[in-house]
Formats: C-alpha cells, structure tokens, sequence
C-alpha cells in the first residue's frame, strides 16, 4: 500500500522539486558578486554531478558488488547495475556539458586538462566501456560476471575524482558547500536551493532509474514468451 | 553420476536442448545418438559445465547444476571436444608435462601415458602440427593423466584409425569397470560387444529413444 | 598459488620465446612506433625531449595492447579453455602467472624502447635512468590490469577490438602517473609523489586480480 | 572487377554491421585514444591545437590497424580461405572490395574522431572543415595500403602483431602528408601541395594492389 | 585426372609425404585409407594446391603442381577438411548467396540445394552456430553449387549422421558418373556397395596398398 503510493507519487514529486529548483534558482536567489547569472548554474550543476558520481554510479557498483557476493548474486542485482550506470552515463554527459557550459565564461575555455575534469572525462568513458561490454556478450550469466567485475575496478575512479581537487591544484572549484573545516561558503537561499536541487535530482535518478528497470523486466517478459514459441518449436523438431 | 530434471538450455534464445530427463549411475557408459543438430554435443556441454541451465535442474559429479559451483564442475569432469583440448604452442610432451604439474602428478608418468595412446614417436612435435587422429590421442592422453569421475567424449570415433579405436574401447571399458561415469556422443555404434553401453536417441533437443 | 603462477608463467614465456614474435614484431614494432609518434607530432615538438615521455608511455601502451591479446590467444580454443579448466588451477595463481609473464615481456620491451628514445629523441641519459624503478613499477601495474582487462574482454575470444575500448579508460591514470614520474625524473625533480600512484595502482590490481579473476574465468 | 568489388565491399561490411564492432568499440576507442594522447602529451601541448592534426592521425592509425586485423579474421580459418579460393573471384576485384569496406569504415571513424578533437582538443571547426576533402583522400590511401598489407602480413593467419610492424613504416609518408595538409587547413594555407601527395600515394596503392593482390593471395 | 610422380612435400623439415606415385581417372572414386599420421590429409591438401611439392611431378586438372598456376588449380579442385569452408559470421543462406554470386551462378538454385544437403530449417542460422554436421552439410552445399572437377574430401563421413551418410554416399556416385575425379579420405570403408571405389592405403607418407 505505502509502496504503491509512493511509487506513484515518485514521478510527480519529482517534477514538483524539479519546477520549484528552477523557480528558486532562476527567480527567487540573487546573482552572485562575482559571477553574476552565472552562479545559477550552482543549482544544476553540482547536483547533476553528486547525482551521477554518489548516487547512480554509487547504486551500479553497489549493485555490482552484491552481485559479485554469492549470497547475494541474483539477475535484480545486475538489472539494476545495468539500468543504473546507463542512467550515470547521461548524468556524466550532463556533467560534462553543465561544466562545459559554465567554463566557457568563468575560465575561458570550453574544456581544460585539468585533473577533476579528466577524471570525470575517464569515468565517462569507463561508463561507455561497460555499456560496450554489455553488448559484446550475449550468454546473460557471462555478461552479468564481467560487466560486475569491470564496474568495481571503474568505482577507484570515484575517490579519485572526489579528490583530485585537493590533491592536485587546478582551476576547478574546490569543495565549496562544505568545506574541511565545517564552514559553509554558501548561505541563505542559495543554500536551501541547492539542497532543494540535490535532493531533485536524486529523486530524478530514482524515477529514471525505475522507468529503465520496468523496461528490462518487460523486455524480459517478452523474451519469455518468444523462448516458449521457440522451445516448443525445436520440440516440434523432434517429433518426426 | 549424472541427473537431469527437465533440464532446458537457451543460447542465444534458442533452446539447445528443451527438456532432458536423465539418470545416469556410476560405472555405466552411455551413448548418445541422434540426426545431426539434435543436441549431442550441447547435452554434453551442459554435462560439462561449459553451458549453463536455464530451467530445470540437474547435478554432475554431485555438483548441482544451478547452484553449485561450475568450476568444481569442470574439475571433475573430463572433455574431450572436436577441436584440440591442449596448447597449440607447446610440444605433446610440454602439453603433458604442464597437466601433470598443474595437477601436482609426477611426470614420470608420462612416457607412460604416451606409450598407451601411441603418441611416442611424436613427443616432440608441436600440438598444432599432429594429424587430426594424433590431436585426438593427445587429448585422450590428456584425459588419461587426470583420470576423471566423469568422461564426456563427443563423437571419439571420428578421425581415429582402427588401432585407435580399439585402444578407445579398450580404455573405456577399463575406466568404466573402475566407477567412472562415461557418457560418448556417437554416430557409429561402439565396435566392442563386450561394453553393453545404454543408447539414448536424441531428436529436436528431447531424449526420444532409450535402449539399455 | 606461487607455484601455480611460476608454472603459468614458464608456459606463456616458454611458448612467447618459441613464437619469437617479442623479438622479431613487438620489438621493432615498439622502436618504429616511436619514431613515427615523434614524426606525426611534427619536428618542432619531437625534437625537444619534453614529449619524451608520453611517447614513451604511448608507445608502451600499444605494445602492451598488442601482447595482452596474445597472452589470450596463447590460451588457444574454446577447447583448450576447457581443458584445461579441467585441471583446476587456482584462478589466483593463473593470474599472477599470466601478470607476471606479461610483465617480463613489458620490461624488456621498456628497456628497448627507451634506448630508442634516448638515441631518437635525445632524451637525457642520466633522467631515463633514474626513472628506471617508476618505469618498472608502472610497466607491473600496465601488466596485473591487462591481464585482468584481457580477460574481461573475453578471453581472445570476442574480437579483439574490445580489448582496447575497455583498458584505455583505466590505463589512463597510470599512464599520466608514469608519464609525470618521467617528467619529474627528467627535470631532475623528486620522483615519489607519482610513483606511489603507481605502486597503489599496481597493489590495486593485484589485488582485485587474485579476489576477482576467478569470477571471470568461471565460464 | 567492379561487380566483384561491390560483392566483397557488401559481405565486409554486413559483417561489420552486424557485429556492431565499430559502432561499440571502434568508435568509442577512437574517441578515448585521442583523449588519452591528449593526456600523454600533457597538458602544456594538448591545449593548443597544433598537435591535433598529428593526434587524429596517430588515432586514425591505430584504429586502421584494428580494423585491418578485423577484416582479415573475417575472412575465417584456412578452411574458409581454401573454399573462398576455389570461387576463383578476381583478386584486383577482391582488393578493391576490402580496400572500399576499409574505406568507409575509416571515413566513419574519422568523422567522430574529428569532432572529438574540435571539442576535445580544441581544433578550429572552419579549417577542420576544409581540411575534409585531404582527410578524405589520405584515409582512403591508408585504406588501400592497409588492405595490402594485411594480406602481406600473413591475412590474419599469424600473429596480429606481424602487421603493425609491416606496415607502420608504409603509413609514415601517408601520416606525414595527411597532418602537414591538415595543419595547412587549420593554418588558413594552400591545401593541394600536400593533398596532391596524397592523392599520389591512393593511386599508387591501389595500382600495386590491382597488380599484385593476385601473388600475395597465391599462398 | 591426377598425376603424381614421386611426389615428396616437404613442410618445417619434415617429409608429409615421401615419394607418392598415383594416377587417377575422370569419372572414379577413389578412398585413402590408413593409420593416424599416415599422411591422407597431405596428400589431399597437395591435390588441392593448398601445400606445394617440393620434389616430384604432379598433375591435377591439367594444371602442374610444380610450374602451374596453383590459384588456378584451386579454382578446379573441390575441397572439404576438417574446419568449416565458408564464412563463420554469415548466415547459411548468405554464404550460398554469396558463393553464387561470385560464381556468376543465378540464386534460384540455392533452395534446391538447401533442400538437398538436408538444411532447409536452418537457413537463417549464424553458420558458426551450426552443430558439427551441419558445418559440414553446409560446406558439400558449397561444392554442389560449384560442382568442380576434382573433388577432395577429408574425412566426409566424420560428423554426419546416418541420413547425411546415404545423401552423402548418393551426391558422391552421382558426381562420379558425371565424370568428376573424387578423391575421399576415410576411416571406415563407404557405405554404399555400388560405388566400387578404389581403395589406396598410405603409411609413412607411401602408398603401401592399393585395391580396387
Ligand atoms: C567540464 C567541466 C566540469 C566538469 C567535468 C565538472 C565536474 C564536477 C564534478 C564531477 C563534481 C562533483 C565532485 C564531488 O562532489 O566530489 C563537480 C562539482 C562542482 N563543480 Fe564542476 N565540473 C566542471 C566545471 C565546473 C565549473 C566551470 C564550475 C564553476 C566555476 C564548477 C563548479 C562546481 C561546484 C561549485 C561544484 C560543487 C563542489 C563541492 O562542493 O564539492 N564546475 N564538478
Ligand atoms: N542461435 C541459434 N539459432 C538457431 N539455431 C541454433 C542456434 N544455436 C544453435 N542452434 C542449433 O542448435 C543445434 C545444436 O545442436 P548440437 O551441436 O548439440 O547438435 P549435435 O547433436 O551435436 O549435432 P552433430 O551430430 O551435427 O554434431 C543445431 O541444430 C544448431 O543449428
Ligand atoms: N614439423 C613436423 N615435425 C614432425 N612431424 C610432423 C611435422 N609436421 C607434420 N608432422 C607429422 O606429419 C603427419 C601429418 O599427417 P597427416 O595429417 O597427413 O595424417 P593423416 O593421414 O591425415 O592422419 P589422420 O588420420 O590422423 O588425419 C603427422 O604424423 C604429423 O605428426
Ligand atoms: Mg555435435
Ligand atoms: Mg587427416
């Protein structure tokens, strides 16, 4: 019952705190001293970027790993890793543009080698690399074992990006909502709509994520019933 | 010991083999006959563990087929396929020489095995230079070094001369009488009478014929 | 699970040094590949020594691209996959035996190609030397994720343009780790901060290797 | 002849299609190759764009030694060689069907790789542009010299590493010619003088295959 | 028609064959018979131009083994080993397709002989996919569709199943009435008593029997 409801609430919900975010952001906070309108990509940005970091990746290697765990292996897990980093891809890619976008003006530059930048670039193509994995193997089980083991060996990347900030100086943004020592750097209303636009967009990644799962089982309910015509084709072959 | 339950292999949505019930005990050879793409060599593979079970159930070896672990499986299964079954690379003796190590065998039993499957006068020749009724032997003496619980040999007759085949009847007939579960794909029936085997007849993926 | 891996090892070395295909293809495949990535940068960037490094790694990368298809071919047909999965081998052991195997050939091949880069390039003598350990290092840590990586693709078995497509993106930071080790050795700078990326990255993959690359073989 | 060709060029490229290789893993790999030698340049160079001719081309190589290698082991095991030999298919026919396949795929893989590099690399799209009808040309002589000598290197029957080895040394004017043509684009200068050596090159490599792809099939 | 004189092949140092004397008419079949090893492959492959002669005379289809033009001689000689012969990524019908095409022949035909190797439900199937026997029905469909000259056929019965043996044994004494010289590697003697087939037996890289 509670399920039910709030799996049908999940995509209005959505939407709601997709609008209010934009509404927040584009209307109601002020432009930045600095940056001017600019600072408004602060609402986009860093949450498509948590979301396809911490929170898709995060659920595809999770996933992966409880896969790769005997007790724990089952075709759910691998669905849901599956579906999870395709929905990461597009939050990658959004990453990227949504970075692009905002570099333009504020470095100069569309792209730089800078290391959190690279890093992100890498584990898009790490995404890209399992998505191509997935289709280079047809036997499901096979599949299902090395695409597990090739998310986790991409999940050392997440620290990396994580850090890469610190670790290495570069012309990214360091942490700048919570930085080390527990000072916030942004205050009032910029920071509740950013609050507002991570927890958005989490709920975005949950709604997409449960659409492309539905699809897969449905895909896998279709190839049920085509291998029942097939199975009862080949037994045909057997009669005369 | 080889059960089956209903036991239904798809490969890329095709069933190989759609609904095999077997039962098979120790110390008994089993041939397995049929029309060209019936499913010899896929009931064999599933034994194997080189396919897995889409539905149904089954265990090998007293390994379970679903759950259990295939690499178990393999280990104590031996397989002899149509193509070669050993480095390509490595000379007939250094092909033996690796098993025996790998299986922590001493070597000395090499000459042995190799006198057996009348592979002498090639110890040195690279695998991938043999004839094909050499290659055969190779992977027979392969076989013979690890001396498996169950033997799953597709179509062994085929490219073996005369004297290989009776030395095939010979080894299974001894192999069988110590315990071991051999299971042959055939299209010719076995030469040797004294070996009795169980026939089963399969068509369309299905047993459809079984002949004690 | 050692005496695994020295026997897997001494089988990939054995049938590697029978092929001669080290000495007479990768070899002088590593040296012309050299060559032309100094000629396709063009006189002005090839000439100084700067680029040296990343050409070097460049080069290594396709070098080991190339073996590690090997190092899975060598593991012959469907058939002799089965086989010998008959012996039961620990997966651990074949997987340090294969890492160790393509390490051996990754440094002589190393060793070559920067004394081409040393002749060709001009690259300062004293500099590749005391880059030696972080090259040592890095090649190890290229080898522990090829082998893995040349599992994952398939084992030699799906076609061989896989392979490349799945190890470029985890190559990467070794190869920048490497190449900025170089650098750093070159300019005489300190060489630790960057090759303990590589010595991390090489305890990383050992280590997922041993854990993991039985669930890659198990089928 | 031309029936021939169009006959091979269809069956290489169903195949190809079908597989889904390039669009999986070639296309991906051309993309993460150039990013790669980006990174192994380092920063300092890969920012501004006068490398990038010489990347693509470098990208381009090595995908062309894939695709080379891959059209080959289609054309399976000595069985399936001895078979296709008694169809008695007229081997200039033959040639220019696999160099056409080649051609296309090569063409497909330099369009993405060309926006790679503007977006990536940061190369000018208006001199990208113009520099088109040269990469066009050098990529269908790399093509024809690459059909070549795939059947030279043992028609993917030996070791995949005979034929990097064979053929880098061919590529290298091809290489030289295509990036100075390129620079020129992007630098606003005169296309043809390089263009023209190109264009030379495509001739040439397709007479001596027309000529001569008869031998190297013979055994 | 097959000529050879003292026919030695030499291959990495070691003699295939060691001095073979043969002559073979249009219009017969002929079977070589004889131990693992004993050279039946290479000498097949000779015929077929796929190994070249180091020493001796040959002639097949009027073509020289020694001075000839070998691409000519393969494109008179029909040839089926062991591994597939045809494109392992097409599909059985394509393969066919293809073949015609390139023969110039008209498609149409391709039903019929589908219909006559006993492929007619698998036309749409990935020929890697195909089950050992079908692989090799698959390739004599390939050799009925060109019908050459001089067929070589190693080990034709290795693989199929009883109704393909029949077809088999049927394809083979017609093309031989036709005029076609057949050359067959086997194991077991053939089937068919009406095909009367000369029998060669080779051991050591020699002709050491012939019965016909
Ligand atoms: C293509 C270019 C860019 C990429 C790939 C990129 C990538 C990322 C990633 C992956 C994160 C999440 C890091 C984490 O949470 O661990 C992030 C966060 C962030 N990015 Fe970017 N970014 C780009 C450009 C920019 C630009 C131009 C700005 C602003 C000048 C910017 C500002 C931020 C901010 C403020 C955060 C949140 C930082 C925090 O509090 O941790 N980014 N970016
Ligand atoms: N994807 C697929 N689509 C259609 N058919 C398939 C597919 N994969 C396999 N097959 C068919 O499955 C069957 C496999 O049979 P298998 O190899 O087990 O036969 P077999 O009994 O060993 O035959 P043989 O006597 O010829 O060796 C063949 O008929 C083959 O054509
Ligand atoms: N380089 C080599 N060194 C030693 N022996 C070799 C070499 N190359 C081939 N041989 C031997 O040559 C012989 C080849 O024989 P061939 O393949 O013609 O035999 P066959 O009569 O077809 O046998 P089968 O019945 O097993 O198919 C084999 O005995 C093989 O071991
Ligand atoms: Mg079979
Ligand atoms: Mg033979």
């Amino acid at each position: 019952m509670i399920k039910t409801l709030s799996q049908r609430l999940l995509g209005p919900v959505t939407l709601v705190l997709l609008a209010l975010t934009f509404w927040l952001g584009l209307w109601v906070t002020p432009p930045d001293k600095v940056q001017g309108n600019l600072a408004r990509l602060l609402y986009v940005h860093p949450a498509i970027a948590w979301v396809a970091l911490y929170v898709s990746f995060g659920t595809a290697a999770i996933a992966s790993a409880l896969y790769l765990w005997k007790r724990t292996r089952s075709v759910v897990m691998d669905r849901v890793a599956y579906c999870a980093m395709e929905v990461s891809t597009v939050f990658i890619i959004l990453t990227l543009i949504t970075g692009s976008i905002w570099g333009r003006p504020t470095w100069g530059v569309w792209w730089a080698w800078d290391a959190r930048l690279t890093s992100t670039a890498i584990l898009g193509l790490f995404e890209l690399a399992y998505l191509a994995l997935r289709r280079a193997n047809d036997d499901p089980d096979l599949r299902a074992r090395r695409c597990a083991v090739f998310a986790i060996i991409a999940a050392i990347n997440v620290p990396i990006i994580h850090f890469s900030v610190d670790w290495w100086n570069t012309l990214h943004q360091g942490a700048t909502v919570f930085t080390e020592n527990g000072n916030l750097l942004v205050h009032g209303i910029m920071l509740w709509t950013l609050f507002i636009s991570l927890f958005a967009f989490t709920l975005l990644f949950f709604w997409l994520l449960r659409a492309r799962y539905r699809l897969e089982v449905l895909r896998a309910t279709r190839y049920d019933v085509a291998l029942d015509e097939a199975l009862a084709q080949r037994r045909r072959e057997g009669v005369h | 010991m080889v059960v089956l339950r209903d036991a239904v292999v798809l490969v890329g949505g095709f069933p190989l083999l759609s609904g095999v019930n077997l039962d098979l005990d120790p110390g008994t050879l089993t041939v397995v006959t049929g029309a060209n793409g019936a499913g010899k060599t896929s009931l064999l593979r599933l034994l194997g563990g080189l396919v897995t079970l889409t539905s149904g159930a089954g265990t090998v070896s007293g390994v379970d087929l679903k759950s259990g672990d295939l690499r178990e499986l393999r280990r104590r299964v031996g397989w002899l396929g149509h193509e070669g079954s050993f480095y390509d690379d490595l000379s007939v003796r250094e092909n033996l020489t690796f098993a025996a190590k790998a299986l922590g065998r001493p070597t000395e039993e090499i000459p042995r095995v190799l006198e057996r499957v009348g592979l002498t006068s090639r110890t040195t020749t690279t695998a991938k230079l043999l004839s094909a009724g050499q290659r055969r032997r190779l992977g027979l003496a392969w076989l013979l070094l690890r001396r498996p619980e169950t033997w799953l040999l597709d179509e062994p007759y085929a490219s073996l001369d005369d004297e290989g085949r009776t030395f095939f009847d010979e080894l299974i007939a001894e192999v069988v009488r110590s315990g071991a579960t051999v299971v042959v794909s055939a299209h010719d029936p076995l030469r040797s009478s004294s070996l009795r085997p169980r026939t089963l007849t399969l068509a369309g993926g299905l047993v459809v014929g079984d002949v004690s | 699970m050692i005496r695994i891996a020295l026997l897997v090892a001494g089988k990939d070395l054995r049938i590697e040094r029978r092929s001669r295909v080290l000495l007479w293809q990768v070899l002088p495949f590593g040296v012309t590949a050299l060559v032309l990535c100094g000629l396709a940068l063009g006189p002005l960037h090839a000439g100084n020594s700067s680029a040296a490094p990343g050409l070097f790694y460049l080069v290594m990368l396709l070098v080991a691209l190339l073996m590690i298809n090997r190092a899975q071919v060598i593991e012959g047909s469907p058939g002799t996959r089965a086989s010998v999965a008959t012996l039961g081998l620990d997966p651990a052991g074949v997987f340090l035996g294969k890492a160790l195997a393509l390490a051996v050939e990754l440094w002589l091949t190393g060793v070559v190609v920067l004394a081409g880069s040393v002749l060709f390039l001009h690259t300062a003598l004293s500099g590749t030397l005391s880059a030696l350990p972080s090259v040592v290092v890095t090649l190890a840590a290229l080898a522990a994720a090829g082998t893995l990586y040349g599992a994952l693709s398939g084992g030699g078995q799906g076609p061989a343009t896989l392979l490349p497509m799945l190890s470029l993106p985890a190559f990467a930071p070794l190869l920048i780790a490497g190449e900025r080790s170089f650098s750093d050795a070159l300019h005489g700078g300190s060489l630790w901060r960057w090759w303990v990326i590589s010595l991390v990255a090489l305890a990383a993959y050992l280590a997922i290797g041993i854990l993991l690359y039985g669930v890659l073989e198990e089928s």
